[in-house]
């Protein structure tokens, strides 16, 4: 599907003190994907910003819908195999040429287009460990506890419905409005969640 | 409400045929009624409410029961030695490194799909990456048991893992033996990664379609508290683009190095350039096939025809015909250079090959790889499941023995003829090829009573296409 | 739908994944540090001897010279233990009868030998030859330590391929004049590294044959 | 992967047609192969059905669970387990002059036949571990046989007689010695009557000296002698020739054309190890002379002599007789009638060539060859005037010559006729050897004191009322001579381990003296009195030392030849020959019977079959597609009414009407190696035909007995297979450097590599294999197999295609099927520079170190085996079970204590006696030298008695091997591969005679 790009202009946050609140935030709930994506434009341009959405799959551009900036997986993997594939043909050079030296075969110590292979594989997977260990760190997973399963119909957050929760911390965060705001957005339904 | 009841799987009625396209291949590619909820449902509901148990026990204590067999043969090797097999010198590698390329081939399919295709925008593959991935775990778990149950002695077999020991002694980077080592635990680990992370969401699903409270727990861990925010989703999405990026050379990289076993030595039948890519093909070629061997009863048996259409097979069958024919080229090019090199040894390699005591073995072969799956060109068979089934199955024995020509057949006529010597397999190296069968079947009917063995995020996607009309 | 999780729950998940994982290259360290420990190298453990034989006593204290037992040490790839009559020499005249030499007698008298434990043994697939070494400037007390300081003899070092190495790759850190191999209590001088290269010199170790000091060859037939 | 099952029936014919098809320089091995029938697969499932030897190993699977667990426990294990305590045991008394760790090398003396050979034995710790020739010795001038390597094994074997019988009740020598008094008193009475003695062939002086005593004190009692393997015909051939038994001495090294008519010269004579060098030296072409003498075969079945002939003839037994007899007519004796036809023309042109070499040639009949053939071989050489050139006449070695085969026949009538009272056999095993018409079995039981000196609880051993224990050679003292008659001495290594007894000193017992004498008392008190040397003391000393007497060797002797009687001789009986002919041999391993026991003998492929573990029934391929015969089908042979079963062998070169026995199987009663091994061909060896009959009757029985033959390829395929690379003289004359014409190895500077990288500047080892003189009678591998505690593995795993040799010898065949020529090609370990085998092995448990040694390094092998996979080669073995033997006790002081003992999964392979080289670099590193070029010899090349494997240190300037590399013959096996082997070959040499070779081309 065709991405829109939407302007992000990021606002200050205000520096003032809340006191935590014994309410996590106001979830709306929506039945097609279209109009969740609608609903964190609006949310966003709204001026919310302590917000997320929930969805039972990949949305594109929802994450820059509610303002996430990119994902720096994609250095981390980098970052990865460079040290993978440096780090493999070192060693191998190192055990095979300098640390304990063996005549075999009569081939070079440094038989270089023999340690490709290895090198290639462990650039492979620690690059891949990279990624995949980044996905749990960004996402702080493992999370089993998280305040938006206090919600009953957040059950269908993994089948058909597409959530957007706005939480109690964010600045602009005014119960009353907030909810009415949502309940603007065509949601099928609007709840809170407790902390 | 109830999952299965719920969505009713829509059947191929045989009185109309299937929708066809232009060219007259099969349109669907996943059931037209189907909605988020009935994926879903239907998809989740099997690990939670297991529809078919009777089958699945038969199965799985026939799986169970070879893999038994299995376990006492590697007891009595380990016991015994190698001995107990039907190598000798010259054929010092049979069975065993036989089963270990095989596996590894078959293993190839899951990546291949799962990455590849991806990469390539193939939408066919969604409903049937998931399970493919699994069997590549599982059969190659079953190819890495093998390099270290033929080692003359099995529990040093940590001497090949590079780390400062006791003797200041390094594992041989030069030779392939070290290469596989890595090959295969880094293609197992990186596809456990590309899997569980795919696997993750729909785990989620699973959790809050449970009913009962242990189940809601045990996938709740095991899902990690995925809650499938736009974050979570951010995430996720780049990771598993990139895991498919880099499993792509992978796939081709592992059996390029499995087959370095083989070119890297000197004997005429092994030290060939065009071992890398014919291998690469040979694998793809049994992995397809023997992904169609799954599918076919398993989208049977769970009644999965809306997800699993007969357009994936149809396209699976393409895939299996055409690097059928780039292993049929491999084999061509083997001859071809025998007669080309002109080398004594080389022609005589060929020549015993075809005509020597294993010639019945090579024109089995040619038989089961070749002929065979000539079939594949009608699409009457492509889309017939069970002609498709048999075929698959040939192309699988055909592997077994394209591998088993090549370790035995290469070994047995060498270049000094004083040292030509048979192989005859004893009853060990069969119980172990059954039992590592039975193994992976074991695992892979474990992964679909409890896993959901199709990816249903993934289905979501596809019926959202279809609602903006993109398919 | 509840929660099914408590709020601690999080970080308990998060602790147990960092611990299994740390768990798992734990545990091989510690069976590494086993193998490395006395508790399978022996290192230091005397050993319980049918006679408790002195070094301490005969070497230090009488100043006996190695080689008045070991006999066969400038000669042969076994260092030779003493026979009975070694011992009897003196021990017919002096502790005539002690009760600790009771085995000793006893074996002399009915010409059974004496059950030894083994302090210092290498696996069979390892050919060490003590004339070499001697030979070629390497001490005693470098493998053996100070034996002159046990009264129950005890090995000192691992005897691993790793720590033979030490020595086969660069000799000159352990080398010593002849006339001070038999010499107990030797102690490397500050400049042993350059007396060590004049030694290698003196006794023909040239580059080639250091090399080759690190062949396979040398130890395992 | 069962191959088909058998489709059609061996046919000959059609093997013809293959390989009349074959082009050019074409070999071929067994005709299994050839004629593809699937009888050799076959064979494997029939036998061994497929894993079946894997249960009943006498595991239980309930205890195979629970070992099961144990060895995984194991597994877990073995990366950190401690080692056992070890316990070390000094010496009470420390024995003088031995240095342990250090080995001691003693001259002794090894008897086969009687017949004397110097060895130089190997003392380790205080027991013997290896056995070498002497190389002072003129019977073995340092060369090894089988035997003599093999006796080693025998001294250890756990299955010896190990203690006194009486009935077969355990007795002691107390009992005995009174027991043998009391009889003895009982023959005084009688001087001596019934009281008979039966010996082998007598050739100690002690011994001679001792029954000389005892005949008279005892007039009346007998003496008798028997060796199944008898000379009789040779004596009765010199007696025929010259009215008296003398000895004939041959002097190869001057011969230019030698005659064997039906003779293994080279292995089976007692003298076979000297003639063997002489033969190889006269042989040997360096570029610069270019002559070799010309070897002319006529047998019946392929021996050593026969493959290393440059003419040969497949002839039975009888037709060699006839061939003599008309070759002596062409000389003018006799007249022949019936002449072989078939034969003429090689006749002829053999006659040119003897004729044109008078006085430098060599006529020689086999010790089975009947009198008159002797009679004409002694005819012709004086004919030809080689008698005091190349041949000349000594006394007869035996102390006691007789027709023993006449001896034995009235001991056994004597016994029919109850007139023996007391029998002392000493040594032999009569009842298992004897001919089967005396019968020997159920007679011997008709003498009541009967006493046997023997090593093993044998057939005899059984019948006997006393069976003594025998000492092995390395356990005892005594003195015998050598075929020259040189006076060699034996010296014991060890004390004997089970209380063995030497023939002297059961003789000793006759003259009661107090105390009684042991055998070194006896032998030194006889050599005492003969007044040898003039300071006795010294005299002995030396002697012993050296183990013979120097120059002792028998005078030359002027014969008068009786032309007459033997022109007499050849007319008055005719040869004739009706029917299939069988012939009987010794084993070429087992010999008669007495190393049957031995698995190195039973295991070592036998030269030409490579057959082990059987003997056979071997057919030429004409009889067998004739008969209809496969190798492997059991047939039922009757020879006038005696019958013997055993399995047919097609043996290319076989005589085409002849079949061929070989003794010394089928014992019935032998240690756990050599019971019921085989079939005893002595069953249809009778006294009228001990070495050949006619009439044999041949019948299939359906059956089918699985031979295993460590070779079943014997072709090389395509002349493009340049392995076995060879020549005429001619050839070489025409072009030295015809050799290398053929494909040659890549030069040194052909490669990528840094040349530099890799200087083998300390020493370099390098081994050179002479083809021309090898003559596959697989000393090398014994020698090896003793050296390096190489394991015995059973028929059963060598039919898997798992022997352990290090060193192979492969025999190839060439040209007809019915009488092809042969080569034979030692194979170890090549120590390749650019070795395959290193590239690919995981965990650097093979790599080469500074001097070019291609190690293996068994405690870091984790047995991947793909280093055999890549061995072009296939030189390297592994143990693939638990071969090496821990439990038998009696083993463990016979293991060289400097190789390791390999244990169960890892690879192994020849290590060129790594443990001789570091012994000898030690050695030279205390004395700051270079190690000099003798010091270091491998234990094939210390063993081989032609000196075909030459080693050592390239770096030597001018040392022998680095001479031999410039040799034009020189090539490398597969160099091609760029392997750059440091084992090099010299190509094989043949010198066919002009006349038959055209004749054979047209």
């Amino acid at each position: 599907m065709t991405r829109e790009k939407t302007s992000v202009t990021a606002l200050p946050e205000p520096e003032i003190e809340y006191e935590e609140p014994a309410l996590f935030g106001l979830m709306a709930e929506f039945e097609e994907h279209e109009q969740l994506l609608a609903a964190a434009r609006r949310a966003y341009a709204e001026g919310y910003r302590r917000m997320d959405a929930y969805s039972p799959f990949p949305i594109d551009g929802l994450a820059e819908a509610l303002g996430h900036e990119n994902s720096p997986i994609p250095l981390f993997t980098l970052a990865g195999g460079i040290v993978g594939g440096l780090g493999t043909y070192f060693m191998e050079w190192l055990a095979m040429a300098k640390l304990y030296p063996i005549n075999v075969g009569g081939r070079p110590l440094n038989s270089w287009p023999n340690f490709i292979p290895v090198t290639f594989e462990l650039t492979i997977l620690i690059a891949s460990i990279s990624a995949f260990l980044g996905v749990f760190l960004l996402n702080r997973l493992p999370e089993p506890h998280h305040p938006v399963f206090n919600v009953p119909e957040f059950e269908r957050a993994s089948n058909d419905r597409f959530f957007l929760c706005i939480q109690a911390d964010d600045p602009k965060f005014e119960l009353s409005q907030t909810r009415k705001f949502l309940e603007s957005l065509a949601a099928a339904k609007v709840v809170e969640v407790e902390q | 409400m109830d999952t299965i009841q719920g969505s009713e799987p829509r059947m191929p009625d045989p009185s109309k045929p299937y929708p066809v396209t232009v060219l007259g291949y099969p349109a669907e590619m996943i059931g037209p009624k189907e909605t988020y909820a009935r994926v879903s449902d239907q998809i989740a509901g099997i690990p939670l409410k297991h529809p078919h148990p009777k089958f699945w026990l038969t199965c799985f204590a026939i799986a169970g029961s070879l893999f038994l067999m299995f376990c006492v043969a590697v007891g009595y090797l380990l016991f015994k030695g190698v001995g107990i097999w039907g190598i000798n010198i010259p054929i010092a590698w049979g069975f065993a490194i036989t089963n270990f390329v095989w596996w590894i081939g078959i293993g190839h399919a899951g990546t291949f799909i799962s990455a590849i295709l991806l990469l390539l925008h193939q939408k066919w593959r969604t409903t049937i990456n998931r399970l493919t991935e699994a069997m590549t775990l599982f059969a190659v778990m079953c190819a890495g048991m093998f390099p270290l149950l033929h080692l003359g002695r099995p529990w040093v077999f940590f001497w090949l893992l590079p780390y400062p020991d006791t003797m200041k002694l390094w594992p041989q980077f030069r030779s392939p033996l070290v290469w596989d080592v890595f090959a295969v635990s880094t293609y197992f680990l990186v596809s456990l990664m590309f899997w569980y992370l795919g696997v993750m969401p729909d785990l989620a699903t699973v959790r809050d379609k449970a009913k009962t409270k242990w189940k809601k727990i045990i996938y709740g861990i095991s899902c990690m508290g995925w809650r499938g925010s736009a974050r979570h989703w951010q995430h996720h999405q780049s990771a598993y683009l990139l895991l498919g990026g880099l499993a792509t050379p992978l796939v081709l990289s592992v059996h390029s190095v499995v087959s370095f076993d083989f070119a890297v030595a000197q004997l005429p039948g092994w030290h060939s350039t065009i071992f890398p890519p014919y291998f690469v093909a040979g694998a793809i070629y049994s992995g397809f096939a023997m992904v169609l061997n799954l599918l076919i009863p398993i989208r049977r048996l769970y009644r999965l025809q809306n997800l699993i259409t007969t357009r994936t097979l149809n396209n699976m069958a393409c895939v299996t015909l055409v690097t059928g024919w780039m292993v049929i080229y491999g084999y061509i090019m083997e001859a071809f250079m025998a007669w080309y090199s002109n080398d004594p040894f080389e022609k005589h390699m060929m020549w015993d090959r075809a005509f020597g005591s294993y010639g019945w073995v090579f024109w089995g072969l040619m038989l089961l790889n070749c002929v065979i799956p000539q079939l594949l060109w009608s699409r009457r068979i492509r889309t017939h499941d069970l002609a498709l089934f048999f075929v698959a199955l040939s192309v699988n024995v055909g592997m077994w023995v394209e591998r088993f020509v090549i370790v035995v057949q290469s070994l047995h006529h060498d270049f000094v003829p004083s040292s030509w010597k048979m192989y005859y397999p004893t009853k060990w190296d069969v119980i172990t090829l059954l039992g590592s069968i039975g193994m992976f079947l074991m695992l892979l009917l474990l992964f679909i009573r409890y896993v959901p063995m199709i990816s249903i995020t993934e289905s979501r996607e596809l019926i959202a296409l279809r609602r903006e009309g993109q398919l | 739908m509840a929660q099914i999780f408590r709020r601690s729950s999080n970080s308990i998940a998060r602790a147990t994944l960092v611990g299994t994982f740390v768990a798992f290259f734990g545990f091989w360290g510690v069976v590494y540090a086993v193998y490395r420990s006395p508790y399978t190298t022996d290192v230091n453990v005397p050993l319980a001897q049918p006679a408790p034989f002195s070094h301490k006593h005969h070497v230090a204290g009488l100043g006996l010279d190695c080689r008045y037992c070991h006999t066969t040490v400038e000669k042969s790839s076994f260092a030779g233990m003493p026979p009975t009559e070694t011992c009897m020499t003196c021990h017919s005249q002096v502790w005539k009868d002690a009760p600790v030499l009771a085995p000793v007698r006893e074996s002399m008298a009915t010409a059974q030998p004496i059950r030894w434990q083994r302090v210092n043994q290498l696996p069979d697939f390892v050919f060490f030859n003590h004339s070499i070494h001697v030979q070629k400037g390497v001490g005693c007390s470098t493998c053996h330590g100070a034996v002159d300081q046990m009264p129950i003899t005890r090995k000192v070092h691992s005897l691993y391929m790793r720590w033979c190495l030490d020595c086969h790759e660069a000799p000159q850190k352990f080398l010593r004049p002849r006339d001070q191999i038999f010499n107990t209590e030797w102690q490397a001088p500050e400049d042993q590294l350059a007396r060590g290269q004049a030694l290698m010199v003196e006794y023909h170790i040239s580059t080639n044959r250091l090399q080759q000091l690190r062949d396979c060859s040398m130890c395992h037939r | 992967m069962k191959p088909t099952p058998p489709s059609r029936t061996f046919d000959l014919a059609d093997v013809r047609a293959r390989l009349d098809g074959l082009r050019g320089q074409q070999y071929w091995q067994s005709l299994d192969e050839i004629a593809e029938t699937p009888e050799f697969k076959e064979m494997l499932h029939r036998e061994f059905p497929n894993g079946a030897s894997e249960w009943d190993d006498g595991v239980s699977r309930r205890s195979f669970l629970k070992m099961a667990a144990a060895s995984l426990a194991l597994a877990g294990l073995t990366a950190c387990t401690k080692q056992p305590v070890q316990h070390i045991l000094p010496y009470v008394k420390e024995p003088e002059e031995l240095v342990l760790g250090e080995p001691q090398l003693f001259a002794t003396a090894m008897c086969r036949g009687g017949y004397a050979t110097g060895v130089l034995a190997k003392s380790r710790e205080g027991h013997p571990i290896k056995v070498d020739g002497n190389p002072e010795h003129p019977a073995s001038l340092g060369g090894s046989s089988v035997w003599m390597q093999a006796s080693i094994l025998d001294l250890y074997d756990p299955d010896r007689a190990k203690t006194l019988l009486r009935d077969g009740e355990i007795s002691t020598w107390a009992d005995f010695a009174s027991d043998f008094n009391r009889i003895l008193r009982e023959h005084e009475a009688n001087q001596g009557a019934g009281l008979h003695f039966l010996t082998e062939t007598i050739i100690s002086p002690t011994l001679a000296a001792q029954l000389d005593a005892i005949l008279k004190k005892f007039p009346q009692a007998k003496l008798h002698s028997f060796d199944s393997i008898s000379r009789d015909h040779v004596r009765e051939g010199a007696r025929l020739a010259f009215g008296q038994f003398v000895e004939t001495q041959h002097r190869f090294e001057k011969t230019s054309v030698i005659l064997s008519l039906d003779s293994d010269f080279l292995y089976t004579h007692p003298l076979a190890l000297r003639y063997a060098r002489e033969f190889a030296n006269a042989r040997r072409v360096s570029s610069g002379k270019g002559e070799m003498n010309r070897l002319y075969v006529a047998e019946s079945t392929p021996t050593i002599t026969g493959t290393m002939a440059d003419h040969r003839l497949a002839l039975g037994s009888a037709e060699v007789e006839m061939l003599s007899r008309s070759l002596a007519q062409r000389f003018g004796l006799g007249t022949m009638d019936g002449t072989s036809t078939k034969s003429e023309s090689w006749l002829n042109a053999l006659a040119r060539d003897l004729e044109k070499n008078r006085g430098k040639s060599i006529v020689i009949a086999g010790e089975w060859q009947p009198p008159i053939v002797h009679a004409l071989c002694h005819w012709l050489n004086d004919k030809l005037g080689n008698v005091g050139n190349t041949v000349f006449y000594t006394e007869p070695v035996e102390l006691r010559p007789t027709n023993q085969l006449a001896s034995l026949r009235e001991l056994v009538s004597d016994m029919q006729a109850d007139a023996v009272k007391t029998l002392l056999i000493l040594g032999g095993n009569p009842v298992y050897a004897a001919p089967a018409d005396f019968d020997f079995a159920t007679v011997l039981p008709k003498v009541k004191q009967s006493i046997y000196l023997g090593t093993e609880l044998d057939e005899t051993a059984a019948l006997c009322a006393w069976h003594v224990p025998q000492a092995h050679y390395l356990e005892s003292w005594g003195d015998a001579k050598s075929f020259d008659g040189t006076i060699s001495f034996q010296q014991p290594l060890i004390e004997p381990l089970y209380g063995g007894k030497t023939p002297p000193e059961i003789l000793d017992l006759i003259f009661p003296q107090q105390p009684v004498r042991d055998d070194y008392e006896i032998v030194r008190s006889y050599w005492e009195t003969q007044k040898r040397w003039p300071d006795f003391e010294k005299g002995w000393r030396r002697s012993v030392h050296d183990g013979l007497i120097a120059d002792s060797a028998l005078a030359e002797k002027k014969m008068e030849l009786k032309s007459d009687a033997i022109g007499e001789a050849l007319r008055s009986h005719q040869v004739s020959v009706t029917g299939i002919e069988v012939t009987f041999r010794p084993d070429p391993s087992i010999w008669d019977g007495r190393f049957a026991n031995n698995g190195w003998l039973q295991e070592c492929a036998k030269p030409v079959s490579k057959l082990t573990w059987d003997n056979a029934v071997i057919i030429s391929p004409a009889l067998a597609q004739q008969q209809n015969l496969a190798a492997g089908d059991i047939v039922e042979l009757e020879l006038n009414g005696r019958k013997v079963r055993g399995p047919i062998w097609l043996q290319p070169g076989q005589a085409e009407k002849t079949v061929t026995l070989h003794l010394g199987y089928g014992r019935e009663r032998a240690g756990r190696v050599g019971r019921g091994v085989g079939f005893n061909a002595n069953q249809l060896r009778t006294s009228d035909a001990l070495w050949s009959a006619s009439d044999l009757k041949i019948s299939k029985l359906g059956e089918k007995h699985p031979l295993v033959a460590t070779q079943t390829h014997h072709n090389l395929q395509s002349p493009e297979r340049q392995i076995y690379r060879e020549g005429t003289l001619n050839d070489f004359k025409a072009n030295p450097q015809f050799v290398k014409q053929s494909i040659e190895s890549p030069k040194n500077a052909e490669t990528l590599y840094d040349t530099n990288e890799y200087r083998y500047d300390g020493y370099k080892w390098a081994m050179s294999i002479d083809l021309n003189t090898c003559l596959g009678c697989n000393a090398c591998l014994l020698a090896c197999n003793a050296e390096n505690n190489i394991p015995v593995v059973g028929k059963d795993q060598v039919a898997r295609g798992r022997e352990m040799y290090w060193i192979r010898i492969d025999t190839y065949y060439k040209g007809s099927l019915d009488n092809p020529e042969f080569s034979h090609m030692p194979v170890p370990c090549m120590h390749c520079e650019h070795a395959p085998c290193e590239l690919v092995c995981p965990v650097e448990a093979t790599m080469h170190d500074h001097e070019g040694l291609n190690l293996q390094v068994y405690n870091r092998c984790v047995g991947t085996r793909f280093c055999s996979n890549n061995c072009p080669y296939k030189v390297r073995r592994f143990n693939f079970l638990w071969y090496a033997d821990y439990k038998t006790p009696s083993f463990k002081p016979m293991y060289n204590p400097d190789v390791t003992v390999r244990w169960r999964g890892v690879m192994e392979k020849c290590t060129y006696c790594i443990q001789r080289i570091s012994r000898a670099r030690i050695t030279a590193e205390k004395e700051n030298r270079r190690i000099s070029e003798h010091e270091i010899q491998t234990a094939c090349q210390q063993a081989c008695p032609t000196n075909a494997i030459v080693f050592g240190d390239l770096n030597t300037p001018n040392s022998t091997v680095a001479k031999l590399k410039t040799h034009p013959l020189d090539y490398s096996m597969l160099g091609e591969l760029n392997t750059r082997p440091r084992t090099t070959y010299l190509a094989k040499l043949r010198n066919p005679n002009p006349e038959i070779q055209s004749e054979a081309k047209g």
